[in-house]
């Protein structure tokens, strides 16, 4: 049978997700949010959830909209902090301690999804040594530095947002918004992409940008 | 002399900036920089987001919403500049492959200790970002502040009172009325807003200031802020 | 009825890959199986020098060296196919991405230890590539092997006597006379070929055997194998 | 100054290559060897050389002839075998203990080179655990599997194949000409790449595999 990830709605797409998952959403600096996944994952109620963002609260991005349904328990980003002046969502269920927060150097965020991805169950790096985010962690010297190990990340669900998908789920990525959503494709059970485009024709190999390999389920949303 | 602002303060580290480099710029006052580099000089802007070659903003015509830098901003591309994700981007970073990063701060010590990250303000989420990853892996990390906060407190520390982004990395400070470097016998001023003393300097810092004997005057161009 | 051939245990290995599987195909007799994948099904081979979808070798025509497979075979590209460098095609291994590798091997143990990257040739260098990461990480490891060695020596034994590649990895073993499933319970016979008892197979091996009481017979269709 | 890692010759290339150097070779199935370059490097007579090459000795690459000039007193592959029936250069060298050899699996060969370039001084991989190459390594384990701790490779020097450059060093690669290439540029302080064509126009950004970040000099050869 040809292999065909493309799914019909936002509904087939999130088919089989359940309370309690892991919850990789890509998306940094105002480009590549999976906002038509988000939305729809919130639509569904799916709780109890662990959302792996690079932000918890990001303007551009709907997650603060699956925190402000109560649907979160825990957050792992690089930056927690609401754009306006109040208290965002996530800040109002953090201060009141019913979310759990996981704060990391983003690099070490990027770092740890890809070594989910990529079989690593944990790396040393030097992002963080001498800083509060590293109590509790091991620090080991190599050569004349010392390190921090970090765990991979691995999740249950990715939700991410490209360009261009072809029928084996390969996808490319417009200027900026690849961003954490390879790595994060590669780290999840299933994941799933939110593209402009899914073609019957195969992308040309050399502009690839992420093998479907990694890519479960595609969604066309256009925009 | 007036003490520099925000944007001369930006031009001054931009004059630091040296043909060829690597650079990243901060969220802020630092991704100003871009604007000042001396003409001639070709350089790599890296935004962590993964572009690497960042160029202007874009105009209004050109602005694609897709095409941002780390702070969200559209800009353009620089001729010879790709983009990458997030991963390879702080795998550059973290590498050792961004020559100078420049940052903004809260304070430094004079061990050059940063502190850019939490202010302790209470029950706002904590907002670490790529800072720590750049603080602690770039060649140089250059920072970009004010000598003192609003209130007239020192930025300028024996110890950092703020928690620390990295311990020991910042190389140079430009301030809005000296820059300073960092060496391992602590803060040495290099350049001294005219009418200022260097007495009068030491005040207002909570560190030993050495005063390079080559120590010049700080100017910087006429640059109007934004209304 | 006579053993399988190389090309014929190749067949019947393919006849296991299933619709949409990627599958990584080692250097010699298992990349042969890319041929004899069942018609209608989509498969994607997965080659580790980064090639994620190789097609049939290339004809002459259309033969280019820098379009390679790990064997160095000029191949072609299947529709929907891509090329990463080693580090993410290793990556996608360890990651766990591969439903199944299938290679070749000296021996296997009935606790599914394999041994196949050293027969221990006195002063021939090592040579691993990438059989460790294949066999660690893979979703499943598939072997082909005859039997018994040359000398008549049981490939499928209690315990491996040559330098393991992984513990306790394979999960199928095709032979020329013989499938064989690695379960927790040890080496079970799903297929024997027509005119050996269960007793010969017995005698022919290292480790107890068991039967799979729907033991079929081994079959495949005429394969010539080159000259 | 424009940027321009353009270089007229193989011996501008090597300049201030030293004895002793750590050079990391790409190539593998036949594809992206940087002959021109390893060819000079013999010719240099740079000796006390560490190979890093997934092959010690492949017959589409040059390494054998650093080996058999008596240059290299160490390497680091995955595959140290030779092809013709008898001994190879290396293999003469090695059992007479004249030549130190590191094997490790192509994965972990391949992450601790792109762990150099990446700033992880190491990490842990499932794979070589349980047999003769995890001897003297520290295992570790991580939920209920066993992992072995792999230190970062890092070069003096990586000698590369690409395709296209062009003048800040950012390169395209034909095929499966990149494998090891792009993570030895990372790896390495002086990374050269030889291309068939170096062009004064930018490679267009989405077509770029690898930034010329981690490019220092590019020598076009033609072929």
């Amino acid at each position: 049978m040809p292999i065909d990830k493309r799914v019909a709605s936002a509904a087939e797409a999130l088919e089989g997700v359940s309370d309690g998952a892991v919850v990789l959403c890509s998306g940094f600096g105002g480009a590549g949010f999976a906002n038509v996944l988000i939305a729809a994952l919130r639509e569904r109620g799916t709780s109890n959830l662990t959302l792996v963002s690079n932000s918890a609260t990001h303007r551009f991005s709907l997650t603060h909209e699956l925190i402000e349904a109560g649907l979160v328990r825990r957050v792992i980003c690089s930056a927690a902090r609401g754009h306006a002046p109040g208290l965002s969502p996530f800040e109002e269920l953090w201060k009141d301690g019913r979310i759990d927060l996981t704060v990391l150097p983003q690099g070490t965020f990027a770092e740890a999804i890809r070594a989910g991805g990529a079989g690593i169950p944990a790396f040393y790096t030097p992002a963080g040594f001498g800083t509060r985010l590293a109590e509790g962690k091991e620090i080991r010297r190599f050569g004349d530095r010392d390190y921090l190990l970090e765990e991979a990340i691995i999740g249950d669900l990715a939700l991410i947002r490209a360009d261009v998908a072809d029928r084996w789920g390969n996808l490319t990525f417009r200027h900026a918004q690849a961003n954490f959503g390879p790595a994060m494709a590669t780290a999840a059970k299933l994941a799933i992409a939110e593209v402009r485009i899914a073609q019957d024709q195969p992308i040309p190999p050399t502009e690839v940008q992420l093998s479907g390999v990694f890519v479960n389920r595609v969604l066309t949303v256009g925009g | 002399m007036r003490p520099l602002n925000r944007l001369q303060m930006a031009w001054r580290a931009a004059q630091d900036i040296e043909d060829g480099m690597v650079v990243n710029l901060g969220i802020g006052m630092p991704v100003a920089c871009g604007d000042y580099i001396r003409p001639g000089l070709e350089v790599v802007i890296q935004a962590e987001n993964g572009v690497i070659g960042a160029g202007p903003l874009a105009d209004q015509a050109h602005a694609d919403s897709d095409l941002v830098d780390a702070g969200s901003r559209r800009i353009t591309l620089a001729p010879g500049a790709t983009i990458i994700d997030s991963t390879a981007s702080f795998a550059m970073i973290r590498g050792g492959h961004i020559d100078a990063t420049v940052l903004g701060a809260f304070e430094v010590a004079a061990n050059g200790d940063l502190a850019n990250w939490d202010m302790r303000i209470p029950n706002k989420g904590p907002l670490v970002g790529g800072a720590m990853d750049l603080a602690a892996c770039a060649r140089q990390v250059w920072i970009i502040m004010e000598f003192n906060t609003r209130k007239g407190a020192p930025r300028l520390r024996e110890r950092c009172l703020l928690p620390l982004t990295a311990p020991g990395c910042v190389r140079r400070i430009f301030t809005d009325v000296a820059v300073v470097h960092v060496t391992p016998r602590g803060f040495l001023v290099t350049e001294l807003l005219p009418g200022l003393t260097q007495d009068e300097l030491q005040a207002r810092a909570d560190a030993k200031l050495q005063f390079a004997p080559e120590c010049r005057p700080l100017t910087a161009p006429a640059i109007a802020l934004p209304e």
